[in-house]
């Protein structure tokens, strides 16, 4: 048994490919709870960041400044009354939320966050990942429908249409960059995640700079195709508060609502996942070509325990910084543990045998953690679009867009 | 409440287009819970899908019946009352009131407080217009102005919070002038308005007016023309926007607006996009009002010569100032006693709100949430 | 990787396939008719993966789950459907219906029966890792111009769809 | 009130500043300007000395003056008598109209004289008066930058044409005069309550109109107490 445990850390496969059900097991676990964590973590960034952006302070109550926030919702959201209405479809209404969680958290089995760091690695992988994320809509529009209600109908009316619109510009833009892994003479293409990955190893450079601008102008469709995808703003009208009230989920309460929202923040993650993958390299450091050699990847590879330390030091400060008054020690010294807890991690990410398992781990994680932090600046800045606009600039703006960049990607692989 | 269907009676709503699908319309009830009516209008529309078939607005959630608790109140007692209606622009609101009723009895504000009433309305007007900005970027998605016109707002209900006590419902004007002298050093504070706050305005302009997303939001929604907008009565910035260059502060001058050099802004297109331009604009001519009248502030008292007991004449009178929302008028009729035998006050968000079924015909959902930010209604005055 | 427990997932997701496929008949509400075929057509996709069909069963599940049965939904959701909810599902053409289900049975059986003689027991390639390249050659390959007829009618079907839906051309 | 000295500026005649079609308003012309009305006399007395009995030597305030204009006159010439009286009142104009004539001279001034801009209806209850209602039109024109009232009288049992297709505006004013005072306008699109609910009893702004009596009945219908105040 012990043995079967090990063979695989030997390996050089992800657990699925190399048919070690213990540590796919595991793999799920770990992803699934980091994911978790993940979206915790994203809920509470994006209620600081975004109140950073709007000259107030966010949550600063529950821990110190309001760390513990995301787990006071929670556990709220838990223990609310779950309202079901009287007239609704109980069974549609009750199985929605699930559909959506489900497909959201489904996709990451093949999200690659390491050369061997994934579940498994399906050779139709990419096509997986768009399959599986198509399915969140039907989520979408049997709440809209089960709720009964005028306001979700139309939620959901729009965020089918609107998904549906999205996905095809979003999928032509991910053909492009599927065109890319099979030129440049380096072999035949790949739908593999963990192959897209390798294949931009091997050309030494990330799609999105490959073919300059083609590479750039699909990671742009995309990227605004993958807002659109997931309901956020400035494409977020199926859920528009102010026309709509909450779209879609007007209807939800309690534990329902918040695997909505679990749903939302995993999909955002996992849409991000792709486009680092396929556009920015997935697990693999800046500079791969400019800055080779052995002392850069040592550099490079001290980047976590670096990060982990800033962190820290973050903490202390806000530590050195909080109100010397008894009604503050608490926060105080919950600031510290916490502050203490990410310095032991970031030494402990600087020993040597986790470092190199941690490392591109890390890299992906952190390119992933650019794009939330983009969806939130998104959503402090735009106005909504409406829903003709968003309509038309699916499907004449990026559509077209996408064609054209994928009929010269395939060109331009021809030629060189 | 009554079956919504019943209330579409008057609607000549016309058939929605035959499609293959048959589609039949949809009947929405926006509000009176709804998070972007402003308050609670109650707004039935009648949909194709997502295009505005009609529209009818029940309103009334908020009545007070303000005219008729002013037959039951003299005319001393009565003045904190209109600040209740327009609750964003209460000093607009007292200054209609004053000078009306000083109309009545005949009497003139001294000059030093005709200054400073158009000082404090002016800031009033853009408290409101900074109000109206953030909601209504809110209701059209953008967020962040909200929270920066909220910061700025603040610095203008802590001028008034300094004169006259109270930050919203403001009373600052008595009947014949001001009760109270400016402040030690509001002056000062205004001039220092005076300097943060245009920065200010250039950086909501910064987030917003050449945002593609919100020209496209704005630009050609929700339109009216000119002449509809005069035969529907509709006022303020809403009328400006549509080419009218009409304004009571210029057309008929009142307290002290005949002493200030200042522009009145208009648009052409008469659409949400222009409305937001001209109100933009004229927050900026209200700085230049502000600071003409602060540096030529005259001295002298502030309170003309007023009986004890108000008791004037009898006879009626209409009077009308610029609201930061359109015309407010107020029309008193008075028998001779202490208490006016009747108050009429002509709110300019309740005859604008007409408008709205026209604006919104024929477009989508979304945009009705747009123009009923642009009408820049407060239920308060609609309801009284 | 082996596969693992073959019958049985081949049983579970024929069964649904089925259990799915009865339902959309006998729901009355459209919408959880909808729903049933989306359990089918998602049972389906998970038997062409068992044939070492990835590339297919992925296509099934993009085009008809996400795209298709949503736009079903979308239709049904849009049209009132308060009549058909009332009317009887079996009440015409049951004759007709029963005759169809005879000759679909019977030929069935005879496939069953006859079929070793029909389509001789092939070992079938297992092209695992390069589904998509082999799916590729055949259709812009060996059956390009039959590719190319059907994309041409869909091209039709396309336009037909737009000329008839659209109020004003 | 009997003549008196102090009477307000006499009104300008509004042809003399009346510019032609511009849209842009010029400064008033008739609306008397602060500067020009006269000071007003001493607070009347009257207020604080009710005692003082000699009717000469009571000060009153302005009081109307007849109101000439080419307008009035043109309509008077129409209508004759239908004009009761024009009359400025502390530089405000204002006609009283036969209720017979009204809708006629409000048609006139829309399409005739430019008063396109219909500022406010509303009116008025004398619970006295034979005709108990007196209904009031506030018109605006922007070419003559321009104000007056129309007052005409109407007893409780007049249906009265609604103005509606000369002023769209009117629609929910009028709907606001019948909600509270009970006046019907035939041929208003819509003419239903607009303020109150739909199944309020009574006309709150008329000065019959009980208060108490409407609280007490509320309160001890449902909240089974006898009394509210």
């Amino acid at each position: 048994m012990l043995d079967y445990i090990k063979s695989y850390l030997d390996m050089n496969a992800t657990p699925g490919q190399a048919g070690n059900v213990f540590w796919a097991t595991v793999y799920i676990f770990v992803v699934f709870g980091g994911v978790s964590v993940a979206v915790m973590a994203m809920n509470w960034l994006e209620r600081k960041a975004l109140a950073h952006f709007q000259i107030r302070l966010g949550p600063m109550r529950v821990g110190p400044h309001g760390l513990l926030q995301p787990i006071a919702d929670a556990l709220k959201l838990l223990t609310k009354e779950d309202i079901i209405p009287s007239e609704a479809d109980k069974f549609v209404f009750w199985i929605a939320p699930l559909i959506i969680l489900c497909a959201s958290f489904t996709v990451y089995i093949v999200i690659p966050f390491g050369p061997t760091h994934a579940i498994t690695d399906l050779n139709i992988g990419i096509l997986f990942m768009l399959g599986v994320s198509s399915l969140s809509v039907l989520g979408v529009v049997m709440a809209g429908w089960a709720s009964n209600s005028h306001y979700p109908l139309i939620g959901a009316l729009r965020s089918s249409a609107q998904m549906v619109s999205y996905e095809v510009a979003m999928g032509l833009a991910v053909v492009s960059a599927i065109l890319m892994t099979s030129l440049n003479k380096t072999g035949t293409g790949t739908l593999s995640m963990i192959g897209i990955v390798q294949a931009q190893q091997a050309q030494q450079t990330w799609f999105l700079f490959k073919f300059f601008p083609l590479g750039f102008i699909a990671f742009g469709v995309f990227a605004i195709a993958m807002v659109a995808e997931t309901n956020r703003a400035p494409f977020d009208l199926p859920e528009a508060e102010s026309e709509l009230t909450a779209g879609f989920h007007t209807e939800y309460s309690g534990l329902r609502w918040s695997l909505f929202m679990l749903g939302e923040y995993a999909a955002m993650i996992a849409v991000s996942s792709i486009a680092v993958t396929l556009w920015l390299g997935g697990w693999m450091r800046p500079f791969p070509n400019a800055l080779a050699g052995e002392t850069w990847d040592l550099v490079f590879s001290l980047f976590p325990g670096f990060t982990f330390l800033a962190l820290a030091v973050f903490c202390f400060i806000g530590v050195a910084r909080m109100p010397k008054h008894p009604y503050f020690r608490i926060q105080t010294i919950g600031l510290a543990g916490f502050g203490a807890v990410l310095a032991l991690i970031g030494l402990i990410l600087f020993a040597p045998p986790v470092r190199d398992r941690i490392f591109d781990i890390y890299w992906f994680c952190i390119k992933v953690a650019g794009f939330m932090y983009l969806y939130i600046w998104y959503r402090a800045t735009f106005p909504r679009y409406r829903f003709d606009q968003l309509m038309k600039v699916g499907w004449k703006v990026l559509l077209p867009i996408a064609v054209g960049v994928l009929i010269l990607t395939a060109v331009m692989g021809v030629i060189f | 409440m009554t079956d919504p269907t019943t209330y579409l009676s008057h609607l000549e709503l016309g058939q929605p287009d035959k499609t293959f699908l048959d589609s039949n319309e949809l009947i929405i009830n926006m509000g009176p819970q709804h998070p972007a009516t402003h308050g609670v209008l109650r707004v039935i529309l009648k949909l194709d899908g997502e295009k505005v078939l009609g529209t009818e607005c029940v309103i009334g959630y908020l009545h007070r019946g303000v005219e008729k608790i002013a037959e039951h109140r003299t005319y001393t007692m009565f003045n904190p009352y209109v600040d209740r209606m327009d609750y964003v622009a209460a000093v607009s609101n007292g200054l209609g009131y004053c000078e009306a009723v000083e109309k009545i009895l005949n009497v003139q504000a001294p000059p030093r407080a005709n200054y400073i009433r158009v000082i404090l309305a002016e800031l009033n007007r853009l408290a409101s217009h900074m109000l109206w900005l953030g909601t209504h970027a809110l209701d059209i998605g953008a967020m962040t102005p909200l929270f920066y016109t909220f910061r700025d707002r603040e610095e203008i209900l802590k001028i008034f919070e300094k004169y006259c006590g109270a930050r919203l419902t403001t009373h600052a004007f008595r009947i014949g002038g001001c009760q109270y002298e400016t402040y030690e050093g509001f002056e000062d504070d205004v001039k220092k308005f005076l300097d943060f706050v245009p920065p200010k305005i250039d950086e909501y302009e910064e987030l917003l007016t050449t945002n593609r997303i919100w020209v496209e939001r704005t630009k050609g929604v929700g339109y009216i023309s000119g002449e509809d907008c005069i035969a529907l009565g509709v006022t303020g910035p809403v009328l400006r926007a549509s080419g009218v260059k009409w304004d009571l502060r210029k057309a008929q001058p009142y307290a002290a607006y005949s002493d200030f050099d200042f522009e009145i802004p208009i648009g052409q297109n008469g659409d949400t996009y222009d409305r937001y331009i001209v109100r933009m604009q004229e927050m900026r001519q209200s700085l230049r009002i502000i600071r003409q009248a602060i540096d030529r502030i005259p001295e002298g008292p502030i309170m003309a010569k007023i009986p004890k007991v108000i008791k004037p004449p009898v006879g009626e009178i209409y009077h009308s100032i610029e609201a930061p929302k359109g015309e407010l008028g107020y029309f008193i009729v008075s028998d001779g006693s202490t208490q006016p035998y009747r108050i009429r006050v002509r709110p300019p968000s309740f005859v604008n709100l007409q408008a709205l079924d026209l604006m919104v015909r024929g477009q989508l959902v979304a945009d009705v949430i747009a123009v009923i930010g642009t009408l820049d209604i407060v239920l308060g005055e609609v309801d009284r | 990787m082996a596969p693992v427990a073959t019958t049985f997932f081949f049983y579970f997701l024929s069964g649904l396939a089925v259990l799915g496929g009865i339902l959309v008949i006998t729901r009355k509400n459209p919408v959880h008719s909808a729903l049933a075929l989306i359990l089918t057509l998602l049972a389906v996709a998970g038997l062409y993966l068992m044939l070492y069909a990835p590339f297919v069963a992925g296509v099934q599940i993009i085009l008809y789950v996400g795209g298709i049965m949503v736009l079903f939904l979308f239709v049904i959701m849009l049209v009132n459907l308060d009549k058909s909810a009332k009317e009887d599902q079996f009440n015409k053409q049951w004759l007709v219906g029963m005759v169809a289900a005879a000759a679909l049975l019977g030929l069935f059986m005879a496939v069953y029966l006859k079929g070793k003689y029909l389509f001789p027991i092939q070992e079938a390639k297992l092209p695992e890792q390069s589904n998509v390249q082999e799916v590729a050659v055949s259709l812009y390959g060996n059956y390009m111009f039959a590719f190319e007829i059907a994309s041409l009618l869909l091209l039709v079907a396309i336009i037909g769809a737009v000329v008839m839906a659209k109020k004003r051309i | 009130m009997a003549e008196e000295t102090k009477s307000p500026a006499p009104p300008p005649d509004p042809a003399a500043g009346k510019p032609s079609g511009s849209v842009e308003p010029v400064p008033p012309a008739n609306q008397a300007s602060p500067s020009a009305v006269p000071k007003p006399a001493a607070p009347p007395p009257a207020a604080a000395k009710p005692a003082a009995p000699a009717a000469p030597a009571k000060p009153a305030g302005p009081v109307p003056v007849p109101w000439d204009s080419p307008l009035v006159a043109s309509l008077k010439r129409t209508y004759g008598s239908g004009i009761r009286e024009a009359s400025t009142y502390l530089g405000q104009n204002y006609m009283i109209v036969d209720s017979a004539a009204v809708m006629d001279v409000l048609k006139i001034l829309r399409n005739e004289q430019e008063f396109d801009y219909c500022v406010d209806i509303t009116a008025l209850h004398y619970p006295q008066r034979e005709k108990q209602f007196d209904l009031i039109w506030i018109l605006y024109s922007f070419a003559r930058n321009e104000r007056i009232r129309v007052k005409t009288e109407i007893a409780e049992s007049d249906s009265f044409p609604s103005s509606t297709s000369i002023w769209p505006t009117a629609n929910w004013l009028e709907r606001e005069v019948f909600d509270m005072f009970g006046i019907t306008f035939e041929g208003h699109p819509d003419l239903k309550r607009i303020l109150l609910p739909d199944g309020w009893k009574g006309h709150p702004l008329r000065k019959d109109y009980g208060i108490i009596q409407q609280d007490k009945e509320w309160v001890q219908i449902n909240l089974g107490i006898e009394s509210g105040q």
